[in-house]
């Protein structure tokens, strides 16, 4: 009981932390440099933001955003009006903006990982999915 | 005549006792005068009421072994237990096949049981008759509380059921062995306490009225008797009795003398809140420590008062009171 | 990550106080105060206050019987929302709760695999 | 003696409970209940496709299978003399009342002992939440619909 806890604590600690302290993470080459300015642009100042990793694609975006503890209570608020926000600053885009960690999670592997263009529209196609499930 | 005091001229003999127990109650300061334990807490049978039947037989055969008598002799069986309809006391009775009484007393039956078995033996109607009553830690809480294994928490005033049966066999008036020289029926006392996990302080009252009556009764005081001891008011009934009795006019250093069974049935150890409690803890300790202390001829007369609190979970869900009583059996040994 | 923990720890902790609070100074039974509990949940998700507690401390708010009270009230809104009064009365028929599910699930293997122990410590 | 006056000796003869003890030891325990909870929740969003929505379901799942493992061991009851309200009020409460009570009522048979039985404690606490919500949806449907509130 004790050790099966103990090795779930750890699991976790090693699965959640994955070294990421900087601010704004996004894609590893130089594309859609514009576009991810205006994404910087609108989070960077705002108060209830912890931490946020975006991704783009030419047809697709997702935006994981790490909330501060204490503006939690209203993050689904606050979501709604960050996804608005980056939806007017991208109109042709598929856009996704999630306070959700398991969006944050899956967004960081994807930054880290180099893949293709039609690959990443797959994998936001499936997290957008995902993230619309209700049970 | 005093109001339910009854003499016994002929002065019945207690001849042998058996007494039974689970495993929990090895660990009781009263375990070295019992005759047997049980490791499993249904005596290996497939639930806890059949358990508690096994346990109420093995105390009766103990009982007779002791004696050398055989069961075809055993004119009556007194007994009662805690369990709906007492059906382990019913069960038991039908595996003995001596004529039987059940008897309801909640945990004072062991002292009823008694009373009535002497009662027979002094009106020549009993050669031998079996009394005790017994209850079963398992049985007796999912029947009045929760189930086992719930994880309610339980106040301090909280006592813990008692797993063991205890039965003497009460013969015509014979040297050498403790007498029934008297005993009281108790009143049934409601001073409206209504906490099922205070007992001790619903049979306090109980407890004072039987042994102000018993001894009004025989004209006696509290120093006249070797050893007055209660059946489980735990740890917390019996200063509220002690408290009772000198505001009755009882003297403090005889009053302090009293003890209480279930008080001391575990000893310290806190993890049994309040002490023991049930039909089967009077039954064990009065059946085998008294009576050991008094065939030993460490002690001369002895007043048991087992106490019990007639509630059912019904009348407790309906917000009813804690209607107890106490029956006291005065017994000695020449 | 370590915060989430702790908003867990003290928001579940001061659910548990009030219980006990209502256990003690209230004299309720365990049955009455998680009725009461539950009942405060879902009474809560009426005024919408529930889901930004569960947003603020997690497993400190979905851990405690009160959510239970939440998830029940949650379905039957979003029917109500959906499909108007009929809705109300789907919702009630829709809701499943995996609290409810589990506990007779593994109530029934622990039946067969168990025996209820009385000994103590 | 009458009834009052008895009342009167025997609570000034009865220990009180300590409710800031008890409610210390509820709020360690049911925290450290809900840590654990939190920590099962991580676990399936790290390392399975749940969200942070989705992932209640597994989390309450997982925590009444190690209920059952406490109940059945008979260590639920000794962290619930312990904790009160602490091992109560989580849903490890609601699983130990079902599941102690299906152990229990299993001489009575599966059918009638087990079956009848199982909701024995815990009963209560679904048909006053059931009725809680529908009463809940209802008024909030009146006012929705009167214009007084917004969903």
């Amino acid at each position: 009981m004790k050790k099966g806890l103990l090795l779930l604590v750890t699991l976790i600690l090693v699965g959640c932390n994955n070294g990421q302290t900087s601010f704004f993470t996004t894609n590893k080459d130089s594309s859609h440099k514009d576009q991810r300015q205006e994404i910087e642009q609108i989070v960077k100042d705002d108060q209830h933001i912890k931490r946020v990793t975006a991704l783009l694609t030419d047809n697709a975006a997702i935006v994981g955003i790490e909330v501060k503890p204490f503006s939690k209570w209203k993050k689904r608020q606050y979501e709604k009006e960050w996804q608005k926000e980056i939806e007017k600053a991208l109109p042709q885009k598929d856009v996704l903006v999630s306070t959700d960690l398991k969006i944050m999670i899956e967004t960081d592997k994807l930054a880290k990982k180099q893949m293709g263009e039609k690959e990443l529209d797959k994998k936001i196609k499936e997290l957008k999915e995902l993230s619309e499930e209700e049970t | 005549m005093d109001q339910g005091v009854i003499y016994f001229p002929s002065k019945p003999a207690i001849i042998a006792s058996g007494v039974v127990a689970g495993p929990v109650e090895k660990k009781s300061v009263f375990a070295k005068d019992f005759d047997k334990f049980y490791d499993d807490e249904r005596a290996e049978e497939d639930s806890n009421e059949k358990g508690h039947q096994t346990m109420a037989e093995q105390a009766c055969q103990i009982a007779l072994q002791k004696a050398k008598i055989k069961q075809n002799d055993v004119d009556f069986l007194m007994s009662g237990d805690l369990v709906n309809q007492m059906t382990p006391s019913n069960f038991a009775a039908a595996t003995l096949q001596i004529p039987y009484i059940g008897l309801f007393s909640a945990c004072a039956t062991a002292v009823s049981s008694v009373i009535i078995a002497s009662l027979l033996t002094e009106l020549g109607g009993s050669r031998y008759a079996l009394a005790g009553a017994g209850s079963q830690h398992n049985s007796v809480e999912r029947q009045f509380r929760y189930p086992v294994e719930y994880g309610g928490q339980k106040p301090g005033t909280a006592q813990w059921t008692v797993t063991a049966a205890g039965y003497v066999l009460i013969a015509k008036g014979q040297m050498n062995s403790p007498v029934v020289e008297a005993a009281t029926v108790g009143k049934v006392i409601d001073l409206q306490q209504t906490d099922p996990f205070h007992m001790g302080a619903a049979m306090a009252p109980a407890a004072c009225d039987t042994i102000t009556r018993h001894l009004k009764g025989r004209g006696q005081k509290l120093s006249d008797y070797d050893l007055i001891m209660t059946g489980d008011l735990g740890k917390i009934g019996l200063p509220i009795l002690k408290e009772m009795l000198i505001k009755e006019g009882m003297a403090k250093q005889d009053v302090q003398k009293i003890r209480d069974a279930g008080a001391e049935y575990y000893g310290d150890d806190e993890s049994f809140l309040a002490g023991a409690s049930g039909a089967g803890c009077s039954a064990s300790v009065f059946f085998s420590y008294i009576l050991k202390q008094l065939n030993e001829k460490k002690m001369e007369r002895v007043l048991a008062i087992a106490t019990g609190a007639l509630l059912s979970p019904l009348t407790v869900q309906q917000n009813e009171s804690i209607p107890c009583t106490a029956h006291a059996v005065e017994i000695s040994m020449k | 990550m370590l915060s989430s923990l702790i908003m867990a720890f003290i928001v579940g902790g001061l659910i548990c106080v009030i219980g006990q609070l209502l256990m003690d100074i209230g004299k309720l039974t365990p049955a009455h105060t998680l009725t009461i509990l539950v009942v405060a949940g879902a009474i809560l998700d009426g005024f919408n206050l529930y889901e930004p507690l569960i947003d603020f401390a997690g497993a400190g708010a979905t851990i405690p019987i009160t959510s239970f009270g939440n998830s029940l009230t949650h379905g039957a809104i979003a029917e109500a929302e959906k499909h108007g009064w009929i809705g109300v009365l789907t919702g009630m028929f829709e809701v499943t709760s995996s609290g409810i599910s589990a506990a007779i699930l593994f109530g029934m293997i622990g039946a067969l695999i168990f025996h209820s122990k009385g000994q103590h410590p | 003696m009458d009834a009052k006056q008895y009342d009167h000796l025997q609570q000034s003869l009865s220990p009180k409970p300590s409710i800031l003890k008890n409610c210390l030891k509820a709020f360690l325990v049911g925290g450290i209940i809900c840590t654990i909870g939190q920590l099962i929740t991580f676990f399936y969003i790290t390392y399975f496709n749940f969200t942070e929505k989705t992932a209640g379901n597994p989390t309450v799942a997982t925590i009444i299978f190690l209920t059952m493992l406490l109940t059945g061991f008979g260590v639920y009851k000794k962290i619930g003399q312990f904790a009160g309200a602490g091992s109560a009020v989580p849903v490890t409460g609601f699983g130990n009342s079902v599941i102690s009570a299906a152990i229990e009522h299993k001489t009575e048979g599966f059918v009638l002992g087990v079956g009848g039985n199982i909701f024995k404690l815990a009963g209560s606490v679904i048909v006053f939440g059931v009725t809680a919500a529908f009463v809940v949806a209802l008024v909030k449907l009146i006012l929705v619909t009167m214009g007084v509130a917004n969903w």
